[in-house]
């Protein structure tokens, strides 16, 4: 709750802010302040929150785990400010609006990760949508931000069109929209109730880009400036997941019900998982080649989603975390360097030893390397549907694309490593390799001992 | 008089909608097939509403505050939608969605 | 002094190392003088050994140094067994081996300082391996000398590395060798899989306590076989034969010692040694002396038309290892022992013999390029001739006795086989002295600077001739058959080592008349050959004009090698090179390849799907709605 | 079958036609009146279903507002039918079918449930009255968010449309 | 605590030396492998004394039950003593050497080692498996860095090879976690498992393609030659000195005991597998004209002989491999040293190329010719006790089986004397005549070698013992 209010308010501080603050240096200090300030608050609440949760006119529920993953977002955020922060002013001029702007989006992936009824899933997507429409498109200049910024938009909308058509089944069926009580209501299987469940899952599988609904991520991530890209692929995807997982995990368990949606799921994440890795093996740019990865990784979340246990929700922040460090680090990477094709890349081992470090660290997370986070996130989805039992076969698929994906994520090392080339570095400060290595320490951390996250959940 | 009917109907409404959003290149009229299928929901939860109402539920209401909510956003992704729409014809000068794919493969 | 019996190995390995490594720093007299000096040590204690064993009662001891591998109930010492078998091989090969060693002195003298050096450590260790063999007191140890000699003898035959055509030969020696040894290995294990041993003394006795039951004597008999592969290996039997031959590649004096004293005769030794897993496996039996015979008789028709006077030798050692096989086969024991040592002697000395007629025409081996050599080195020319004499199987000498028993125990065996063995035996005389006559007598054919340095060779190279002489001469005489009314005394010393087949052996003793006869035929009939052989060679001219027919063939060998070619190693080849190519290249490794070509491939095809028209996106999206609709409503 | 059942196969009737006239019809304009046409029925059929408030708010905020500011944009980039081109007529064949099959399907899932008939009396659920009770009450919360929702379009608006 | 030791010696040192320069990493790397070699040796003898001593556990994930649960057993001790050895060796040879960017590739060596090490001691599912993968990425880096020319995708094939497999076992490890009644990775929790043979015959699968593509055996093998051709010498000692053994030790430890039903199952068609590559790689590595492709194909042969013989599984076959797995170690670093001499010398790998060593290097020569012999196994070398035991297992398991295997023996031979001809007899050529003997760093190296060869293949007394109380635990769950 702290940290919903925080950000919301901080967001409409900002927007003022832009009025009266000109210099760009000192907006950012102040966003990251912000988000400092939310975070701090989050943690308390973490902290002091007794009992399993407490619900706000079974609207909202604060839990320790809805709490646990908004840190970890909140924490992601903090970190992305860091490092992609000066990036904001290169787009345009409206710095402020965009730091409010993803503030908005912050605070609707607070309400995802802790709403307790539909329509609070609803609004809680739409804040996430919304924002993003814009960011997408503001390079205003830009005819590729300005593509991306209505296909996206086009699509988001028909798919909300979808996501309340699935709404508004499940309350004829059960003539209630508190998802606790949906769960209690789905004792006899209403055909509406399936209609309605299985709309609502196309329309999250289009928020977290799951094919065959992932069609706008690529163009979307391409063509959206950079710096926002980082943020859309990682801590939005993050939010989409989490409502997904809150969603299904307290109204549609259960053997009776589950059955009806776990193998469209299960085909789902399969089909996502090969598309992903698969388109990504080929592409000649890097930015391209990461919107693809985060296509393929959102296939191993769905793992999660489908496993719908303990160890699920536990790898969901785990996975959140890795990935959100992991593909922020990247990105922040990539923004350091002029050409975003991969032979934009040879020979930066040679020319900045310490971004190259970096990269590999952030790629081997990314391929799930032992040592590194991703290890661990990828271990605990994987043995989350080992758990849930008779789905081996997706398992096995899922570890096959994950031997391939070391096929695209390396090849970035390899034309750092062991291609000559004259790599074109934008400067840094030492603050930002400060930062940098930070952030190769969390990967390591999490990769070394998983523990000092999980004890929370 | 059953549901079904407002079902059958909304669900025509939605389809059609779909339909225009499949068939049409001008991105407002997308826009505007996707505010279609908007309605055939609004329609349908106004349905339950009643229906539960009549069931004899007291919180029958909630569908149709829902109702309200989604007009609150149709609006609001209307006015972010229309700038778009807007900024990419200054651009471009046309709103066929068909010329923008310099994003692809 | 039993127990210092390790000593006797243990000296030619100093040897081998001080040589080994002092090949550098050490002048020729040194390592002469070493390399000689550690096997006459070896000797003396041979000797006094032999002594001690001699004595009547002494049954076989085992000295155990320590443990070498043990592996739950399998459990094999590094131990030495010392008993009258052993003994006697002891003599032979430390004894012959002297004195080839005190002959290489001389022999090896034009080799670089570091060579010869080389060639004495190589020799030591040859010794020492040999040893192994036949003190091991289990089929491991036994195995390792095995092996061991088969190693040395490839560096012996692989001496002068320079040639590639030598380092062919060895190679050929040392792989023909590997598959006779893994007949051997087969055969110990099975022995492990049967009695969980390889100690002698265990694997005998429990042989001997099952031998009675019929339904392991398959078993036994493979066992028997697969040991009897190793032998043929070893002992160049047929069908691995061919490398013996081809191993006159290295020097002289290593074909003395190792090609036709020691290392072949193992075979034998082993044999010897195994006696009751034979006696109680007939049907192997039956192939030993089959085997052997065959050998005996291709080896001697061969030798009879060659004109490389090692060559000539060499087959005839193959021969006359086939004649011990036969003894073997038909159950001689002592017979072929005895064979083993005359042998050893007069082919010892028939070997350096030729050493020194080559060392004295320069190397020249082609006998045709010979003759006449009698006036210049007289004491090689008598020495020679009794080598042949003995080997011939002239009465009164060495050869004679030996050959004789296992004719007369052929005789009583199989009397086709007796045929048989007889014609290999009247070939044998004929062309050892087909050799000597074109070498010794009528006149000299070779080249005038050859026939300018023609001299006798000094006495390192004489005196073992001499001594061999004299030993081919009186060798025979501890083997009197007892038709002279004298004990065998040779039979008597070995008698406990073949005791315990004994019972297993249906003894039938030839009435003494007929021995006389066999003796008084076989003398006639060696005495015409020789003439006969002297009539056609004793003026021999070379006309180089080419061999036909029959003799064609023979002098091609029977084409035995161009037949392995064909049939195994351009097979091999070929297999190789399918698997290169064919198999690994074109198949596997592609398929390997494929799968990630294959990745790029969908790869490709899935951008496709990305292109960039919204249209097309929602189209898809709806489509996917429908599918998956259907299957979530169908479940 | 009552009149009830008359008016809404006839308000049916008009907002399917003019549904389908959004989709077909070549000029912008023409699909921007047939909406607000769908829309009026739509609002009929709230009054029906006795939701009076919300048909008013529809009125207003869809017919009013939203479509105004379609119809502003479309005059403002003056688009008419020769300004749009034509998709390829088989897309435009699989659209049309796949839309079809979406609705066969939805239609042969929903069609054996059971549900509780509607009454033709009158409810008051629908009052304005009942509406701003439940809003302020158990759903304040969702409330105050929207103003989020708002704010950030209003934020985003302003951002996209600014000239520069 | 020794065992712990072990494994941070090689790590911290490994990231120091990414901070050194100048001939820094050489002496670190030197001073280190000599350190791990004491250690090693301190846990030899406490092995001895007390080889309880030796096991060391923390909660590592408590979330999962995972612990950091190392130990050392005989054929543990064996293993790391060997990768100590090889790495001290392989530091001498190459210590007169000079690789660019120095620091980088001692560091990634000493990695490795800590990753090897690691997997020799690991007493936890989890543990052994990270193990397992840190020791491979360093080599990928060193061999991508510093080896030949077609390095980058040869390297890559054998990364996501060995990776893909490792992946599957990783799947079989969560799938045996949770079969496990508390919930653990631990050791005693898998072997205590014993599951339904159905499920044991698939997952046995699930693990060893893993351990088949480290070993590797026949149809798995392809990533080898080329690696070994292309990656930097230094490298190629470790990969089949020790980095092969990883598969078998993977087998012996984890497999056997955890399924053995399964296990028992497939020994079959593994043997046969195993016993086809014997013969396939001896014939290949016959018509070889490559100097190290010839080495990397008897290598596979030698492998196809150890896991047939881990399979045979009898108590004697049990202890040839380990035995084996030692020695082949050092011979075939030994036949690398020589490789790595020569070619630093006369930079040619082609056999055609070579010939006539023997006269100008006499020493490289008779040690080239001894560490050959022991590699065909000749007795009195340490090869020797391995196969022999070996086979004679096999032989128990299966007669015929083990006669094709025999064969080996006898194409051992071939190409190991055709090399030898090629390489150091015959007449020297213009290139060849150039060799310069060995250098001093060299002699010690290979001196160190044939001693090990010579002592083991005389006295194998002690290295039997040392692994027994492995064999008798196999023996028993299987």
């Amino acid at each position: 709750m702290n940290a919903l209010i925080s950000t919301a308010l901080s967001g409409v501080v900002l927007m003022f802010v832009g009025l009266f603050v000109s210099n760009r240096q000192r907006i950012k200090y102040f966003a990251i302040a912000l988000v400092l300030v939310a975070f701090v608050a989050n943690l308390l609440e973490l902290s002091t929150l007794q009992g399993g949760s407490q619900t706000l006119f079974g609207m909202l529920e604060i839990s320790k785990f809805g709490l646990l993953f908004n840190a970890v977002m909140l924490g992601a955020t903090l970190l992305y400010f860091l490092l992609c922060g000066s990036e904001f002013e290169k787009v345009g001029e409206h710095v402020a609006d965009y730091f409010a702007l993803i503030f908005f989006i912050l605070s609707g992936i607070m309400l995802a990760s802790g709403f307790s009824s539909l329509l609070m899933l609803f609004l809680a997507i739409e804040i996430i949508s919304i924002p993003q429409y814009i960011l997408a498109g503001a390079d205003k200049k830009n005819l590729k931000s300005n593509e991306a910024s209505l296909k996206y938009f086009l699509m988001g909308s028909f798919s909300t069109g979808i996501l309340l058509m699935g709404i508004a089944l499940i309350y004829g069926a059960s003539g209630t929209f508190n998802i606790n009580e949906l769960a209690l209501g789905t004792g006899e299987l209403h055909p509406l109730t399936i209609g309605g469940i299985m709309l609502l899952i196309f329309a999250l599988a289009f928020k977290v880009s799951a094919v065959p609904f992932h069609f706008w991520t690529p163009d979307v991530y391409d063509g959206s400036p950079t710096v926002f890209t980082a943020f859309m692929a990682t801590v939005v995807k993050a939010g989409g997941f989490i409502a997904f997982l809150r969603l299904f995990h307290v109204s549609f368990t259960g053997g009776a019900i589950s059955q009806h949606w776990l193998l469209v799921l299960a085909i789902i994440a399969a089909a996502t998982l090969v598309m992903g890795n698969l388109t990504a093996v080929f592409q000649q740019s890097v930015k391209r080649m990461l919107a693809y990865s985060s296509i393929a990784q959102a296939g191993f979340m769905l793992l999660a989603v489908i496993a719908l246990n303990e160890t699920a929700t536990q790898g969901i922040i785990l996975y959140a975390a890795a990935y959100s460090v992991a593909t922020i680090g990247m990105f922040g990477v990539l923004m350091k360097v002029k050409d975003y094709t991969f032979e934009g890349f040879n020979g930066l081992a040679r020319k900045q030893p310490l971004l190259a470090l970096a990269a590999t660290i952030f790629l081997f997370s990314l391929a799930g390397i032992p040592l590194t986070a991703g290890f661990f996130a990828k271990y605990f989805v994987l043995s989350a549907v080992v758990q849930q039992g008779n789905l081996l076969w997706l398992v096995i698929l899922a570890v096959i694309c994950a031997a391939i994906s070391v096929y695209y994520y390396f090849r970035v090392i390899m034309a750092m490593y062991f291609k000559a080339g004259e790599p074109e570095v934008a400067p840094f400060t030492p603050a930002f390799k400060t930062v940098l290595i930070i952030a190769i320490i969390i990967v390591i951390v999490l990769g070394v001992y998983p523990g000092i996250l999980l004890q929370w959940a | 008089m059953p549901v079904q009917y407002y079902i059958f109907l909304s669900i025509a409404l939605f389809c059609i909608g779909i339909m225009g959003v499949l068939m049409r290149r001008n991105a407002i009229i997308i826009f505007m097939c996707i505010e279609l299928m908007l309605n055939a929901v609004n329609l349908l939860l106004v349905a339950f509403s009643k229906m539960w109402a009549d069931a004899g539920r007291i919180d029958a209401a909630a569908a149709q505050i829902f109702v309200f909510f989604i007009m609150v956003v149709a609006a609001a992704e209307v006015a972010v939608g229309l700038a778009i729409i807007v900024m990419v014809y200054r651009n471009t000068h046309s709103v066929d969605i068909n010329i923008l794919n310099r994003l692809k493969n | 002094m039993i127990n210092l019996v390790w000593l006797v190995p243990v000296l030619p390995l100093l040897g081998f190392l001080i040589n080994g490594l002092g090949r550098r720093y050490l002048s020729k007299s040194q390592v002469g003088v070493v390399g000689s000096g550690v096997i006459l040590a070896a000797f003396v204690i041979s000797v006094m050994i032999f002594l001690e064993v001699r004595q009547p009662g002494f049954s076989g001891q085992v000295v155990t140094l320590f443990d070498f591998i043990n592996v739950g109930r399998l459990q094999i010492p590094f131990a030495f067994q010392v008993d009258q078998l052993s003994a006697l091989f002891l003599l032979i090969i430390t004894g012959v081996g002297s004195l080839i060693h005190i002959y290489s002195t001389s022999y090896m003298h034009d080799e670089s300082n570091e060579g010869f050096a080389r060639y004495f450590a190589y020799l030591n260790l040859f010794v020492f391996s040999m040893l192994l063999l036949v003190l091991g007191a289990n089929y491991v140890l036994m195995f390792i000398g095995w092996e061991g000699v088969g190693l040395c003898s490839y560096l012996l035959i692989g001496f002068w590395f320079k040639n590639a055509n030598y380092n062919k030969a060895a190679k050929k020696a040392f792989v023909m060798n590997r598959i006779g040894d893994l007949g051997f290995l087969l055969g110990i294990f099975g022995m492990i899989a049967m009695f969980s041993s390889v100690t002698f003394s265990e694997v005998f006795s429990k042989t001997a306590a099952l031998g009675a039951h019929s339904n392991y004597s398959s078993q036994i008999a493979i066992i028997a076989m697969l040991l009897f592969v190793g032998a043929m290996g070893k002992s160049a039997q047929i069908p691995l034969y061919t490398w013996l031959p081809d191993a006159m590649a290295g020097p002289t004096p290593v074909s003395a010692l190792i090609h036709a004293a020691t290392m072949v005769t193992a075979g034998i030794y082993m044999v010897a040694r195994s006696n009751v897993l034979y006696t109680l496996a007939p049907q192997i039996q039956t192939v030993v002396a089959v085997i052997g015979l065959a050998t005996a008789l291709l080896a001697a028709s061969i030798a009879m038309v060659q004109n490389d006077i090692k060559k000539v030798l060499a087959y005839s050692t193959v021969s006359q290892l086939g004649y011990m096989f036969l003894a073997l086969g038909v159950g001689a024991y002592t017979a072929a022992v005895f064979h083993v040592m005359t042998h050893a002697f007069f082919k010892a000395l028939l070997f350096l013999g030729s050493g020194s007629v080559i060392h004295a025409m320069g190397g020249e081996q082609d006998i045709r390029k010979m003759g006449g050599l009698k006036k210049f080195m007289p004491t090689t020319n008598w020495t020679f001739l009794v080598g042949c004499l003995a080997i011939a199987g002239i009465p009164g000498l060495s050869g004679f006795f030996s050959k004789d028993e296992i004719l007369a125990h052929t005789f009583e065996h199989n009397k086709i086989m007796y045929v048989l063995a007889l014609a290999g035996a009247l070939m044998t005389a004929f062309y050892m002295f087909r050799l000597y006559y074109i070498t010794f007598t009528g006149s000299f054919r070779g080249t005038h600077e050859q026939e300018h340095h023609l001299h006798e060779s000094p006495a390192a190279i004489t005196f073992p001739l001499i001594v061999l002489a004299i030993l081919s001469i009186v060798g025979g005489y501890i083997g009197l058959p007892e038709v002279f009314g004298v004990k065998h005394w040779l039979a008597e010393y070995l008698s406990p080592i073949f005791a315990p087949s004994a019972p297993f052996i249906e003894a039938h003793h030839l009435e003494h008349s007929m021995e006389w006869l066999l003796m008084g035929l076989s003398s006639v009939l060696v005495i015409i050959f020789i003439f006969i052989a002297r009539s056609k060679y004793v003026k021999y001219a070379d006309t180089g004009r080419e061999n036909t027919g029959l003799a064609k063939v023979l002098e091609n060998k029977w084409y035995v090698d161009e037949l392995y070619d064909a049939v195994i190693v351009k097979p091999l080849g070929m297999l190789s090179r399918f698997f290169q190519d064919a198999l690994e290249k074109a198949g596997i490794d592609r398929l390997v390849n494929g799968v990630g070509r294959s990745i790029t491939w969908g790869s490709q095809q899935a951008r496709r799907l990305q292109n960039g028209q919204v249209g097309f996106y929602v189209f898809a999206m709806v489509i996917g709605i429908i599918v998956l609709f259907v299957i979530g409503l169908l479940l | 079958m009552n009149t009830q059942q008359v008016i809404f196969l006839v308000l049916s009737a008009i907002s399917l036609a003019s549904a389908m006239g959004v989709i077909l019809s070549k000029n912008p304009v023409t699909s921007v009146l047939c909406l607000i046409l769908t829309f009026f029925t739509i609002a009929g059929h709230y009054v029906m279903l006795n939701a009076q408030f919300l048909a008013v708010v529809h009125i207003i905020v869809y017919a009013g507002a939203i479509m105004v500011l379609f119809l502003f944009v479309i005059m403002l980039m003056n688009l008419n039918a020769d300004v749009e081109p034509q998709k390829r007529n088989w897309l435009k064949y699989a659209g049309a079918i796949s839309g079809g099959t979406l609705l066969v399907i939805l239609v042969a899932a929903l069609r054996d449930a059971s549900m509780p008939s509607l009454q033709s009396g009158s409810s008051d659920i629908g009052l304005i009255a009942n509406l701003g009770k439940t809003l302020f009450h158990q759903y304040v919360v969702p409330f105050e968010i929207s103003s989020v929702l708002f704010l950030s379009a209003m934020v985003g608006a302003v951002v996209i449309g600014k000239k520069e | 605590m020794l065992t712990v030791l072990l494994i941070l010696i090689p790590l911290v040192t490994g990231l120091l030396t990414f901070g050194l320069k100048g001939s820094g990493p050489k002496v670190l790397g030197l001073i280190s492998s000599l350190a791990s070699l004491a250690v090693v040796l301190g846990a030899l003898f406490q092995f001895r004394a007390a080889p309880d001593t030796l096991h060391f556990a923390v909660n590592w994930i408590p979330q999962l039950g995972s612990q950091f649960n190392v130990g050392l057993d005989g054929m543990g001790v064996m293993l790391c003593l060997l990768t100590a050895i090889a790495f001290l060796l392989v530091f001498i040879t190459i210590f007169n050497r000079t690789y660019e960017n120095q620091s980088s590739f001692y560091g990634l060596m000493l990695l490795s080692q800590a990753g090897l090490v690691g997997v020799f001691t690991a007493y936890d599912a989890l543990l052994f498996y990270v193990f397992w993968e840190l020791a491979l990425i360093p080599v990928y880096f060193l061999c991508s860095m510093w080896g030949g020319e077609k390095r980058v995708p040869v390297t890559f094939k054998f990364f996501v090879y060995t990776f893909a497999g490792s992946l599957l076992m990783l799947v079989g490890i969560i799938y045996l976690y949770l079969q496990s009644p508390d919930k653990s990775f631990s050791y005693a929790a898998f072997t205590s498992l014993n599951l339904p043979v159905k499920e044991q015959s698939w997952l046995f699968w699930l693990l060893f393609v893993a351990f088949a593509i480290k070993m590797p055996i026949f149809p798995f093998h392809t990533w080898q030659p080329d690696t070994y051709e292309q990656s930097p010498t230094p490298v190629t000692m470790i990969l089949p000195g020790v980095m092969v053994k990883m598969g078998l030790f993977g087998v012996i430890r984890w497999l056997l005991p955890v399924l053995p039903q399964g296990a028992f199952m497939w020994a079959d068609v593994v043997m046969v597998l195993s016993v086809i590559g014997i013969i396939y790689a001896s014939c290949i590595a016959i018509v070889q004209t490559d100097f190290k492709r010839l080495i990397a194909y008897s290598s596979i042969a030698h492998i196809g002989l150890m896991c047939a013989a881990i399979f045979a599984n009898n108590e004697q076959s049990l202890q040839g491999i380990q035995v084996q797995m030692f020695n082949h170690g050092i011979n075939i670093i030994g036949l690398w040293i020589v490789v790595e001499i020569i070619q630093s010398r006369l930079n040619v790998k082609n056999l055609d190329e070579l010939g006539g060593i023997a006269q100008v290097a006499p020493r490289l020569s008779i040690f080239l010719v001894i560490i050959s012999l022991a590699n065909i196994a000749l007795p009195l070398t340490n090869g020797f006790v391995g196969e022999f035991l070996m086979f004679s297992g096999l032989f128990q398991y299966n007669m015929w089986l083990m006669g094709v295997a025999g064969l080996g023996i006898i194409l051992a031979a071939v190409y190991t004397l055709n090399m030898l001809q090629k390489v150091i007899f015959g007449e020297s050529n213009a290139l060849t005549a150039t060799t310069t003997d060995l250098q001093n760093s060299e002699l010690l190296a290979l001196s160190l070698i044939v001693g090990v060869i010579l002592v083991l293949g005389v006295y194998p007394k002690p290295m039997l013992d040392l692994v027994s109380s492995t064999t008798e635990l196999v023996n028993k769950v299987f």
